[in-house]
């Protein structure tokens, strides 16, 4: 149960990206196409759950016995920014056509806020491991399902004549805002 | 209009590159690979990652005739950006997390947890590699003129 | 319930004004345009050269590619100039032109009233002869006729279907035809049923035509294996597809053809063709046009020469309207807007429909609504607005993948939107585009 | 020094180098042969990303010059529309390369079926798209090679360089035109060609491709070339050619003499940007003549000959 | 003689129009308009006239000024919007919201992205909800319907619509039958419309009579009401089936608030709703089972508009995914 | 370059939020007041002049393979300096701000202008460039959290002027793309003219 | 001053020494910080007690975990110059419109109420956000009242306090901390 208000709070109370603000670049940029929307949401949710689990690790086993907290910010960055490329190392090692085709499908993956927000959150709300990953990963889905609500809006739009001064980044920010307006209806939900 | 598609379906994606090299059987295209932050990519500021830029393989047919320099689009089917995602990241993902399931309910210490449930992304990175071959007959990629 | 076609469809106004006017004869004109393409496929090769005398029913041009249809002159006289003239587009095509004198016909042509009902010759020479008499569909697409009678090897028909659904408003050739040629006709359809073998023929005749529907009843009440069926009166009933699903409630395959599900369909206005070719040796040198229009003086349905001028039958209907604003060669929903009356009739012509300037102007054009009417009335199942869309952006790879070519270019969309969008218009643009697309990716 | 201060160097000490560790593999691993001088390049180009060279981006485009440059030593083909000889000349010099100074090309319309030329005998309506149109028929004005006025040339162009004038309803090209050729690709009908810009902006070029006889040409449109051949005689140096009753001028012989202009009978020889003639008194006819063209030439010149009344040195055409 | 005209077939086009359909929509809420001004008086009227005007033109300024393109308020659009903004507000709203709301409404849902046909979001809707939002206070003080001529029951000059005396008490811990009592009979004020509310949801009778002219009209297709309904009646009913003492019966739902307002009126908004009938039928039942679930989940009391809203944002993918019945479809076997 | 359009192009031209759309999530999220809005401006403004000033200093020091890293060390750096400063004297505000201070160190912004300009100019002109675009980040903040606070709450920099309250909206989320919406189609706008 | 070579032994060693001395600067930063932050923190909480309750200057601190409840309340016993002053109590409720919020009540006399304070809460401005001093004066009802024999309960639901307009939901859950943190004293006090 509890796992369930996590999920449904991280992603229809307080969306992470309508609501919380975070990952607001990709939301803007990869949500060209429908198709990269979900391509990107699936790679989104593992690298943040992974993320999730190694700083999450490294809270309880390094900084917190170390008395080291103040060093989160920087430990976290260096951390993920080098989970990430470890991962496309890996996969580059593993199977080059299978890093070539990620390469050509999805824009690269960058230590965005909302990777480095929903580590440092997991921390602040005190969450065990696995309530930490179930948070990671609900917070993921509420970016792909903004992700890829989005960029269907976008296709739709890319077809229609929006008036100059709107078009592109304004309307979309617009629609963003209505969108946080009608998420706003699933207020105390949980 | 009038370069226009050669057997690749209409449902695909398609990628800008360079040919930077080429031997005997393949071509290697350079693309560049652009970073999510697509509004910094815009602008060509934000680079967290220093990896801006990919090579691709593609096979040569032996009938198409590109040389260094040239612009080309890579070619790939829709579904097989589904498929590479699903290996890359969502398999990987569900063994990440069904193992942390597991061994949490084992009682085990939450770190150790969590450090068994990342090591056992080394085998399945394992299965993958020796299933490259597999693989590499999987995406196939597909090159035209531009 | 009568049959009908299940996706999509619309009622126009029908405005047959002309369905009690028997069919008349129309002078032979001064001087005849005949046009070397009046048909889909290769133009054919002239045969004639400045100067030369012809009679009528001579042959004057030779369709020599696989689809292509044979040209007889369908006047007598002498050939002024073998040069180009302007087409209903207004583009210059090359035809013959001929000064008329006379009305002399070449030999072996059977001009008796009599009808024919025994067909002495077999499968093989009835496709040959309708070959050579140059008989093309007259249902509008005017693709050869030989050419559909000859079924693809591994196919198979078991059906013949007749198209005497005539669905456009206005026009009542076929009609009128089905009235008052109706025996030559059904002849014309058992021709056409040994040519393809098949042992049962459908004519399919909308339920706003009920002397022709009991006419024909009455004409095949005892023929074997023809069957005269009514129809609900939607449009586009009359295309083939449509035609199909409603008398067989069989699918065409999207991209494929009638074949494909056994069935070939003809025009009725073809099958009285055929008759006349294969029973009386007459090549297709005239054919039956309706002329009609709300402020036209004497509209009607004439038997009118190929290579008439328009403005020839126009005159006989009484001149072109005061009001004209718009004169279409065929139906309002997918005649084609003539901007000229100097062009002649052709083979393909089944009516000429000159609307008033108050009707013929489009309106205003708005911005879609998605009211998704145009989807809802496709009797193709496609999404026009959606189509109009991509082919404006120029995104013909989704264009092609939202089906563009299955679009038969109905109208319907395009007559429902409330916008008033130019639906068709882009659809066609699309198609054109799409096509060449995949022509261009065949050919690779 | 207290422990939490040695804790924390230790610690991230560790992680740094083990980053290092990692991306040093990375370099290894990706090693792409990145050529300094693509940002060079890069820095040259006008960053107007506008795709008019054919390529993505700038950036693209540098890469592919660099790769050029490489491979063949030289930069054939490749072109920047919008930075001009200029920019391609720093390139090149950042490449060591020469490059040949590219005569620029602007775009041309050669129609001038305006509405007073070629008045409307039919009134179009529907899809505002001259491909459609070209499809349909042969336009209002009856020509069926002229300009259907509906713009596909104008929605092709993304320099903003080209616009139909609602007077006349042609398409007029202004000087914004890079020579991208994009309208010429879009017109259904190949009216547009691009040309030479011309010592000081001076063209002279035939406005019409018609290729029918005399009389029907002229039947849709006053100033339609009819194929006379009067131009031919005339030019002095042979860079007027006659194929199906249509004059084309050759710029590359075209030396800008405008023998040819006052002698087309219907004013279908165009010049731009010339100072204005001496009216000569013994050529009563050419004075006529071009009195003629001057009406009827359309307002594609008109502007440029009172400009010209001005300064004698000529504007550039069309000031928008 | 007048030149002739060339144009690509079809040559003949039906009499419908997009005003002759935005006046029909006009027509189908006059019996709710009048419904409201017999319940709620001159306000009413007052409520009424200043969000058309101001629909009207605010959507005239942006086009005439900012835009600088055609002026198309003739078209009825704005009027209908401007009548539903009006209907989706208490009748004694001070006029200053609602000329935000409009502003909300024909500027950022409409105007923005380019006018009639391009918004994403039906207008009214978001204006509503914004207003919601920002004002809550003034947009839940409903004022006690008074049948016209009639003498003032109360001395009470607002009250709590019955959905908000529903969930009060639910929240409260009461149950449902003891909660009953306080809610107006079904049949005898529900449907016709004396309950507390905004101006033109109060009576579910008018506005299904405007909805049967639509109907006959061909304005609306029964895709979405139905399944909006069925939605929104299949989940009450299953949770009311569950524990009917905690969750109320499906017909109060479906009686009480904006439900047939959303159902037949905005739901149904062809901008905003999917183009074929199969993505209609999901995006109704869609859009009623999250009615339900934030009615009976949520912090609002009501949850149409937000229903309706967020199914709006799904329509481009719905559009994407589901394709009409196409003729011809090569079925895989 | 001239230092004078290196240190002003930050805050109109080449404004960070409103015309290179850098940073938003930040630009979103915190501005519900002036004072918030400014304060994270001035926090994301110290953390890149300083930056820009290290990297400029140390750029040739550092083999490129490693840049990028180190650079984050430097920013994260930082940002940590600045997290506990305000942890310490201004409390409130970085209660405020919450886990956007931290996120200051992913703002492509700050590692932005470490790359593309600290790392290849001198001293002055990073320092300079990294304070113009700080301020401008700083102003653009400012100006949206004070046209949210005066729409939102009636109020600007806490000093209420209105009696009522203002459209709560604004000082909601959805207020902050919609008010980051216009001003950036008002920015495109005046860019055309 | 020519690049650096990216060779191993040179990009591991810049980055250790790069992070060494920036780990080295914020060990350095922290020491200086670490009092102000303790000494903010405690301001804090003693700026909050003060609120509620009269001067006091030493404090005792004691944390509970209610029954049923899911965090742990805090009292702040206060006493001046060796006189109990008052305990301010850390609650919370979970009722609010937007969840969870927590107050400062302040009880003198084991059971009058000396004062709140809301310390966070995610109420929605303009409405339930009024239960704040800093927006409106409703709070100051409670000041005075004593628990022992007044209805802490909205009038609605059949108490004597009077809920903020149209933010009743707010209201109650505001009566609803008070009394969850009234109940624990008692319950404190009890054993
Ligand atoms: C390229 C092409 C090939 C065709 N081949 C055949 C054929 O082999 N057999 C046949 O019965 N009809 C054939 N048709 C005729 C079509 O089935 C159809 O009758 C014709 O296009 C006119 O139909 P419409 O008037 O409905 O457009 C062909 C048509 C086209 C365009
Ligand atoms: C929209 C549409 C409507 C049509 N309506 C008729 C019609 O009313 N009568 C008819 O004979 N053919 C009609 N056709 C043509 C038929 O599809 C088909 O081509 C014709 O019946 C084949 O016979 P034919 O080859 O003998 O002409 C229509 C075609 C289309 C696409
Ligand atoms: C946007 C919005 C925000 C609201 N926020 C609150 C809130 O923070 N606290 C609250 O008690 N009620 C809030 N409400 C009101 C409740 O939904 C409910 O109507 C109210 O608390 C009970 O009504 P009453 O207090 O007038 O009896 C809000 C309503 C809306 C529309
Ligand atoms: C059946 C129907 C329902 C409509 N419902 C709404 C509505 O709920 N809200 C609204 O603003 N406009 C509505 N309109 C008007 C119009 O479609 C609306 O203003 C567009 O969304 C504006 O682009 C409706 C129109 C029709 C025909
Ligand atoms: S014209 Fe084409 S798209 Fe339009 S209704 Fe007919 S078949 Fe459908
Ligand atoms: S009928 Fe017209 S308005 Fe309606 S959806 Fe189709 S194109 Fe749009
Ligand atoms: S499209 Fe034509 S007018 Fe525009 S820049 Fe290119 S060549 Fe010039
Ligand atoms: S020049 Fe060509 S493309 Fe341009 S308007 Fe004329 S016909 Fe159309
Ligand atoms: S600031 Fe770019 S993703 Fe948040």
């Amino acid at each position: 149960m509890e796992y369930i208000i996590i999920i449904i709070a991280a992603i229809f109370v307080n969306n992470i990206v309508l609501n919380q603000f975070l990952g607001i670049c990709p939301f803007m940029g990869v949500s060209k196409r429908i198709s990269t929307a979900v391509g990107m949401s699936g790679a989104v949710l593992f690298v943040m759950t992974l993320a999730t689990v190694v700083t999450w690790i490294i809270q309880y086993y390094v900084l917190n016995p170390f008395g080291i907290m103040f060093l989160q910010t920087i430990f976290f960055i260096l951390v993920i920014a080098s989970l990430v490329q470890m991962v496309e190392i890996i996969l580059k090692k593993v199977s080059p056509s299978l890093f070539q085709a990620l390469g050509i499908f999805l824009p690269l993956i960058t230590t965005n806020c909302a990777v480095l927000g929903v580590a440092i959150l997991t921390i602040q709300k005190d969450f065990n491991l696995m309530e930490g990953v179930v948070y990671a990963i609900a917070n993921a889905l509420g970016f792909g399902l903004a992700l890829v609500i989005f960029s269907g809006i976008r296709e739709h739009l890319d077809l229609m004549e929006v008036p100059r001064g709107m078009r592109g980044v304004p309307i979309a920010l617009v629609t963003a805002g209505i969108l946080a307006l009608a998420f706003m209806g699933f207020a105390n939900l949980v | 209009m009038n370069e226009l598609q050669t057997d690749c379906s209409i449902d695909a994606i398609k990628h800008e590159g360079i040919v930077s090299k080429m031997d005997d059987d393949q071509y290697y295209i350079t693309i560049v690979a652009q970073s999510a932050c697509a509004a910094c990519h815009a602008k060509g500021v934000c680079n967290v990652t220093d990896l801006q830029q990919e090579v691709i393989e593609v096979p040569r047919n032996g009938n198409t005739k590109y040389g260094i320099g040239d612009k080309v689009e890579v070619l790939m089917e829709k579904t097989q950006g589904s498929k590479a995602v699903l290996l890359g990241y969502f398999l990987p993902f569900l063994i990440l997390l069904s193992s942390l399931i597991i061994t949490t309910n084992l009682m085990v210490d939450e770190g150790l947890s969590g450090l068994i449930s990342i090591g056992i992304l080394v085998p399945y990175y394992l299965v993958l590699y020796l299933n490259r071959d597999k693989l590499k007959k999987k995406f196939i990629f597909k090159i035209r003129g531009l | 319930m009568l049959k009908t076609f299940k996706l999509g469809g619309v009622h126009p106004a029908e405005n047959k004004l002309t369905e009690n006017k028997a069919i008349e004869v129309l002078p032979i004109p001064k001087v005849a345009y005949i046009p070397f393409s009046q048909h889909l496929g290769a133009p054919a090769r002239a045969l004639v050269q400045k100067g030369d005398a012809v009679k009528t029913g001579q042959l004057i041009a030779k369709g020599e590619a696989f689809i292509s249809a044979n040209i007889h002159s369908s006047v007598s006289g002498k050939v002024l100039k073998v040069d180009d003239v302007l087409d209903a587009s207004g583009y210059k095509r090359p035809a013959v032109v001929i000064q008329v004198e006379g009305d002399e016909w070449a030999e072996g042509i059977n001009r008796s009233g009599e009808i024919i009902r025994e067909i002495s010759l077999g499968q093989k020479e009835i496709i040959q002869k309708i070959n050579e008499m140059g008989v093309v569909g007259l249902g509008g697409a005017t693709f050869p006729s030989h050419v559909k009678l000859m079924v693809p090897e591994g196919k198979r028909a078991d059906v013949l279907i007749i198209n005497g659904v005539e669905c456009e408003p206005f026009l009542t050739a076929d009609h009128r035809l089905m009235l008052e040629k109706g025996e030559e006709l059904i002849v014309g359809v058992r021709i056409l049923m040994i040519a393809l073998g098949v042992k049962k023929a459908i004519i399919g005749i909308e339920n706003n035509k009920p002397d022709a529907i009991s006419n024909m009843k009455k004409i095949t009440g005892n023929q074997e294996g023809i069957d005269v069926q009514a129809l609900k009166v939607k449009y586009p009933q009359g295309a083939e597809k449509q035609l199909i699903k409603a008398l067989i409630n069989r699918e065409v395959p999207s991209g494929k053809l009638p074949i494909e599900v056994g069935a070939v369909v003809h025009n009725a206005g073809t099958a009285y063709a055929v008759y006349e070719a294969v029973q009386k040796n007459k090549p297709l040198v005239e054919r039956v046009v309706t002329i009609t229009g709300k402020s036209v003086k004497n509209p009607g349905n004439f038997l009118v020469r190929i290579g008439t001028p328009i403005a020839e039958l126009v005159e006989a209907a009484g001149g072109l309207p005061e009001d004209t604003g718009k004169v279409i060669g065929g139906g309002p929903m997918m005649g084609k807007a003539l901007n000229s009356l100097d062009v002649p009739i052709i083979k393909g012509t089944s009516g000429i429909l000159m609307l008033p300037v108050e009707e013929s102007g489009r309106n205003t054009v708005l911005h879609c609504i998605r009211c998704s009417r145009c989807v809802s009335v496709c009797p193709m199942g496609l999404e026009p607005y959606l189509l109009e869309k991509l082919v404006m952006f120029e995104d013909f790879e989704r264009t092609e993948k939202e089906r563009v070519m299955d679009c038969i270019e109905c109208g319907s969309c395009h007559y429902t939107c409330p916008a008033n969008r130019p639906l068709l218009d882009y659809i066609r643009l699309g198609k054109n585009k799409v096509g060449a697309i995949i022509r261009t990716r065949s050919k690779k | 020094m207290n422990d939490v201060v040695i804790y924390a160097v230790a610690s991230l000490g560790i992680i740094g180098a083990a980053a290092a560790i990692i991306l040093y593999f990375v370099a290894q691993k990706f090693k792409v042969i990145e050529d300094p001088r693509i940002d060079e390049v890069e820095g040259a180009l006008p960053a107007a990303n506008c795709g008019g060279c054919g390529f993505a981006g700038c950036r693209a485009f540098a890469e592919a010059l660099v790769m050029k440059a490489n491979k063949e030593g030289n930069l054939e083909g490749l072109n920047c529309p919008v930075g001009g000889n200029d920019v391609m000349a720093t390139v090149a010099s950042i490449l060591n390369l020469q490059v040949e100074e590219q005569e620029p090309l602007i775009a041309v319309v050669r129609c001038n079926g305006s509405h007073t030329n070629s008045p409307k005998k039919v009134i179009y309506e529907g899809a505002t798209s001259c491909a459609f149109a070209h499809n349909l028929f042969n336009g209002e004005g009856g020509c069926p090679y002229g300009c259907l006025g509906l713009g596909d040339c104008v929605k092709a162009c993304a320099f903003d360089a080209i616009h139909i004038n609602p007077e006349t309803g042609l398409p007029e090209v202004n000087d914004k035109c890079v020579a991208c050729g994009a309208c010429v690709e879009a017109c259904p009908r190949d009216i547009i060609e691009l040309r030479p810009k011309g010592k000081k902006d001076r063209r002279i070029y035939v406005c019409c491709i018609n290729k029918e006889k005399g009389g029907p040409a002229r039947k849709n449109c006053d100033v339609a070339c009819i194929g006379c051949g009067k131009c031919v005689k005339v030019c002095p140096f042979d860079a007027i050619t006659m194929e199906n009753n249509l004059a084309y001028i050759d710029p590359v012989k075209c030396k800008l003499c405008r023998k040819c202009v006052p002698e087309c009978p219907t004013g279908a020889i165009h010049e731009l940007n010339f100072p204005l003639r001496k009216l000569k008194d013994d050529v009563p006819v050419g004075e006529m003549k071009l009195e003629k063209t001057e009406v009827k030439a359309s307002v594609t010149i008109k502007p440029d000959a009172t400009q010209d009344a001005k300064e004698p040195e000529g504007g550039k055409e069309n000031k928008s | 003689m007048n030149l002739l005209k060339v144009s690509g077939s079809p040559h003949v086009h039906t009499d419908e129009s997009i005003k002759s359909i935005m006046y029909g929509v006009i027509y189908a809420m006059v019996p709710a308009m009048l419904i409201s001004i017999y319940f709620f008086g001159l306000d009413a009227v007052r409520v009424l006239l200043i969000s058309v005007i101001a629909c009207v033109m605010i959507e005239f300024l942006i086009e005439k000024y900012i835009l600088k393109s055609a002026v198309t308020i003739t078209d009825g659009s704005g009027i209908v919007t401007g009548v539903l903004l009006a209907f989706n507000v208490p009748s004694n709203l001070p006029w200053w919201i609602l000329v935000i709301g409009a502003i909300v409404s024909i500027g950022i849902a409409k105007m923005s992205f380019g006018g009639l046909g391009k918004n994403i979001f039906n207008p009214a809707l978001v204006g509503r909800v914004f207003m919601l939002i920002s004002f809550p206070v003034q947009m839940t003080s409903w004022p006690i319907p008074k049948p016209l001529f009639a003498e003032r029951i109360t001395d009470a000059i607002t009250g709590p619509t019955p959905l908000a005396i529903m969930k009060e008490g639910l929240s409260a811990g009461k149950t449902v039958s003891q909660m009953m009592p306080e809610i107006p009979n079904y049949v005898e004020n529900l449907m016709t419309g004396f309950q507390g509310g905004s101006m033109g949801e109060v009576s579910a009778f008018a506005l299904i009579l405007g909805a049967l002219y639509m109907f006959y009209r061909k304005i609306i297709t029964w895709q979405i009401p139905l399944s909006y309904i069925g939605g929104a009646v299949l989940f009450s009913g299953i949770l009311w089936l569950i524990n009917p003492d905690k969750f109320v019966d499906p017909l109060f739902h479906l009686v009480t608030g904006g439900m047939m307002l959303g159902v037949f009126y905005m739901a149904t908004d062809m901008v905003s709703s999917p183009m074929s009938a199969k993505g209609q039928i999901l995006f109704g039942a869609g859009a009623g089972i999250l009615t339900i679930l934030i009615r009976v989940f949520g912090a609002y009391p009501e949850g149409v508009s937000f229903a309706i809203l967020i199914m709006n944002a799904f329509v481009p993918l719905i559009d994407r995914g589901f394709k009409p019945v196409r003729f011809g479809e090569v079925v895989k076997s | 370059m001239n230092q004078v359009s290196n240190f002003t192009k930050g805050f109109i031209k080449d404004n960070p939020v409103l015309v290179l759309l850098l940073g938003l999530c930040p630009t979103l999220a915190v501005t519900t007041s002036a004072i918030n809005g400014l304060g994270m401006g001035l926090a994301t403004a110290f953390v890149l002049t300083m930056s820009n000033l290290v990297v400029s200093l140390i750029k040739n020091l550092i083999p490129d393979k490693v840049r990028i890293p180190s650079f984050i060390v430097i920013i994260a750096s930082f940002v940590t300096i600045v997290e506990l400063t305000m942890q310490a004297f201004t409390p409130a505000l970085f209660e405020a701000l919450g886990i956007f201070i931290p996120l200051i160190v992913v703002n492509c912004i700050v590692l932005g202008r470490a790359e593309a300009f600290a790392s290849k100019n001198n001293l002055l002109s990073a320092v300079i460039d990294g304070l113009g675009m700080g301020l401008g980040f700083a102003f653009a903040l400012t100006l949206l959290g004070s046209i949210r606070e005066i729409l939102g709450s009636g109020a600007i920099f806490s000093l209420k002027f209105l009696q009522a309250d203002g459209i709560l909206v604004f000082i909601l989320p959805p207020g902050a793309f919609i008010t980051l919406g216009y001003l950036i189609a008002v920015m495109n706008r005046l860019k055309k003219a | 001053m020519a690049k650096k070579e990216s060779s191993f032994l040179n990009m591991v060693l810049t980055l250790f020494v790069v992070t060494a001395v920036g780990a080295l600067a914020l060990g350095g930063v922290y020491n200086l910080t670490k009092e102000p932050i303790a000494i903010a923190k405690k301001m804090k909480v003693e700026k909050a007690i003060g609120e509620v309750l009269p001067s006091f200057d030493s404090l005792v601190e004691n944390k509970v975990l209610p029954e049923g409840g899911k965090d742990s309340l805090t009292f702040y016993e206060a006493f001046n110059k060796g006189d109990t002053v008052g305990t301010a109590i850390r609650t919370y409720t979970d009722i609010g419109f937007s969840g969870r919020f927590w107050i400062m009540v302040g009880i003198t006399n084991g059971s009058v109420i000396s004062g709140t304070s809301v310390l966070e809460h995610k109420e929605t401005p303009g409405l339930g956000d009024k239960m704040n001093k800093s927006k409106s004066n409703w709070s100051q009802q409670f000041d005075g009242k004593d628990l022992a024999n007044f209805k802490l309960k909205v009038k609605k639901d059949g108490g004597e306090v009077d809920a903020i307009t149209a933010a009743t939901i707010s209201s109650r859950a505001f009566c609803d901390a008070v009394q969850r943190g009234y109940d624990e004293l008692k319950k404190m006090e009890g054993k």
